[in-house]
């Protein structure tokens, strides 16, 4: 039964370990800001809740199952909130996407008033 | 600690802000990487959250571009180098990081540690030495918040003109219809927000937590309802001198702890002598106090913002003045 | 594994202020520093089960609560910002000496 | 030696920038970022100080006989929330100067004040 606890929450802290610095590589190398944003959103979430599923199965007792489970909860509810409004607000305010045939540059252009 | 560093480089005022939050969860991390966990609890809401949000308001108030200085740094980098090596060779004395019988833990913290539980009978060292052991340092504490609150209060406190309302709400309710989402998740967390603070004030016994934090994690409810509804919404929930009238309360619910064990025959904030049982009584005057203590923290911080938020938006409503100067230099 | 997660995570992390630091555009860094706090959670959670003292889960909670606030505070402020007209967004890095 | 010493050292570098941009950048908020990072250069001096090897949270429990200095925790608690409070009360302060002056460099308010004979209160505050 022990052996069977470590190894899966061993397995979920591995993916999500992974997920996570893939996430970060992501940040770093992606060329504009909405790829950026999407290795982030979609990394982190699953990333933090795989992590966080794997300490729920190791925890000891109730009390911090449940902590854990809030802190899931949360962030499951806030991350793709928190995304959500950074691209509604980027894209508002006239953030261009880079698009594959134009240079990188293309995406800090000056924009026109609005 | 690099972000130290390539905030003096920044000359944009928003990233230098946006690191100073970076700055602050790191430094949280590392508080709880040390052992410190209240430390870490009070740092991750102020530091990370609500001084960053505040320095926002001002820089959205003032300008973000900051001029290149003309004056050359030399003299003042060899201020900073003198006084640099002066304080490393100061550390050459110290204690090695982490050692046992540095001086600090030899004097009092043993008593404090191997104590407290029959003195005080609370299992959270950190409270107990807080709202006992040190009452009277705390009390100074929270009137120097209530005297910061005041001087905000006196510098930015607006007259509230009853025939802008309208036009405040009709800006309001423009900008807020795109916010669909971020409104709804908001209606679901602040509710859990505000009940998560009363936990941490009453649990602060117990586990990490107290009212300081209590109180910073209170405002910051109230901070993201003014946030996302509208200044106004907010002053309608929570009018403004009745945080005031809040703020003098918990200061006076702090004091009166303190006279009403003078008066039954002890010391100042001497909690023993409030119950018939020494425990109890300790645990009665500590209960207290962490609400005075709250309540001032979390009426000073939401007087704080409403000020500033209110300033900001009275800037903006009487045209931009200032803005016009900035652009033409 | 839980040191190596940590590890990991504090890879995750420096990646993160790296981009906080030369991001070009303003939402890069608000991106960085979102990123960075949901880090933080995880990072302080895990802590606590190194250290064997669950309590810092606590702290966790607040973090990402604080940082939800923090990030809407941050688009409050900056989307509705009076040098909107004066192309507030693009911060080209002005050429360090 | 190295190892012993290297939190001081770190938390000196710290010190040591917050004070370089007090004294040698313009702007009035830079100059409270560079107030904010010094407080924080002695928060953290304080907490390595207090911290013991081996040691766990304050916090009694049955089974841990070693804690952390409480004390440091204490002082440090109540000076965050000082310092936000305190440092509410500085950017209250740059923002009527804002009003008062027109900018927030330190230059631009120095000359102004030499142009006109009257000097104003909010200047003098700063």
């Amino acid at each position: 039964m022990d052996i069977v606890i470590l190894v899966s929450s061993s397995l979920c802290l591995f993916i999500g370990s992974f997920l996570c610095v893939s996430g970060g590589i992501g940040i770093l190398r992606f060329p504009d800001f909405y790829t950026r944003m999407h290795a982030v959103g979609v990394t982190d979430t699953l990333g933090a809740g795989m992590i966080l599923i794997g300490l729920m199965i190791l925890s000891p007792d109730f009390l911090v199952f449940t902590k854990l489970m809030i802190v899931l909860l949360l962030t499951l509810l806030i991350g793709p909130t928190t995304s959500h409004v950074l691209a509604k607000a980027a894209f508002h305010n006239g953030l261009k996407p880079a698009l594959n045939n134009k240079p990188l540059k293309q995406s800090k252009t000056k924009e026109p008033t609005h | 600690m690099v972000v130290a560093i390539a905030i003096i480089k920044m000359k944009d005022l928003f990233a230098v802000v946006m690191l100073t939050g970076i700055y602050g969860l790191l430094s949280a991390s590392f508080f709880v990487a040390m052992d410190a966990v209240d430390v870490a609890f009070t740092e991750a809401s102020v530091g990370a959250g609500i001084s960053t949000l505040l320095m926002l308001i001002v820089i959205s108030m003032t300008g973000r571009r900051e001029k290149t200085t003309r004056h050359k740094p030399f003299p003042a980098l060899l201020i900073v180098a003198i006084t640099g090596g002066l304080l490393i060779y100061g550390t050459l004395d110290m204690p090695y990081f982490g050692s046992v019988d540095a001086p600090s833990h030899s004097h009092i913290a043993a008593r404090y540690i191997n104590d407290s539980m029959q003195e005080v009978g609370v299992p959270n060292i950190v409270t107990s030495v807080l709202a006992s052991y040190r009452a009277f340092d705390t009390f100074g504490e929270v009137i120097v918040i209530f005297t910061a609150g005041i001087g905000v209060l006196a510098l930015l406190s607006v007259t509230h003109r009853p025939e802008d309302n309208d036009k405040f709400s009709t800006i309001n309710d423009s900008m807020h219809e795109q916010h669909l989402v971020v409104r709804i998740v908001a209606k679901m967390l602040i509710p859990f927000i505000l009940l998560f603070a009363l936990y941490v004030q009453f649990h602060g016994d117990f586990g990490p937590g107290g009212g300081f934090q209590a109180g910073v994690i209170f405002a910051a409810a109230i901070i993201l309802y003014a946030m996302l509804f509208g200044l106004n919404t907010a002053r309608k929930v929570i009018n403004q001198t009745f945080i005031q009238l809040i703020a003098a309360t918990g200061v006076l619910i702090y004091a009166s702890v303190g006279v009403a064990s003078l008066l039954s025959g002890g010391n100042f904030f001497d909690y023993n002598v409030l119950s018939n049982d020494p425990i109890a009584g300790q645990h009665l005057g500590i209960l207290i106090i962490e609400w005075g203590v709250g309540c001032t923290v979390c009426s000073v911080i939401i007087i704080i913002f409403f000020n500033f938020a209110g300033r900001r938006e009275i800037q903006q409503n009487n045209g931009s003045k200032y803005d016009t100067n900035q652009d033409l230099q | 594994m839980l040191i190596a997660t940590t590890l990991a995570i504090f890879v995750a992390m420096i990646l993160a202020i790296i981009r906080g630091i030369t991001g070009p555009t303003l939402y890069d860094r608000i991106l960085a520093v979102n990123m960075f706090c949901t880090k933080t959670v995880l990072l302080i959670s895990l802590l606590g089960f190194v250290m064997g003292r669950p309590e810092f889960l606590d702290i966790a909670i607040v973090y990402a609560l604080i940082s939800f606030i923090s990030v809407i505070g941050v688009l409050r402020y900056s989307d509705t910002n009076q040098f909107k007209h004066t192309s507030a967004h693009d911060e080209l890095p002005k050429k360090e000496p | 030696m190295l190892m012993g010493l290297f939190n001081d050292w770190v938390v000196i570098m710290l010190m040591m920038i917050g004070l370089y941009i007090v004294i040698a950048h313009g702007n009035l908020i830079k100059k409270i970022v560079g107030l904010t990072l010094f407080q924080t250069s002695v928060f953290i001096f304080y907490i390595s100080i207090a911290n013991v090897e081996g040691g766990t949270a304050p916090i009694l429990a049955d089974d841990i006989t070693l804690y952390s200095n409480p004390l440091p925790h204490v002082l440090i608690l109540t000076a965050i929330v000082v310092g936000i409070a305190t440092t509410a009360l500085a950017l209250s302060l740059v923002v009527r100067i804002k009003e008062a002056y027109g900018t927030i460099e330190e230059e631009e308010i120095q000359r102004q004040d030499n142009q006109t004979p009257e000097v104003k209160k909010e200047g003098k505050q700063s």
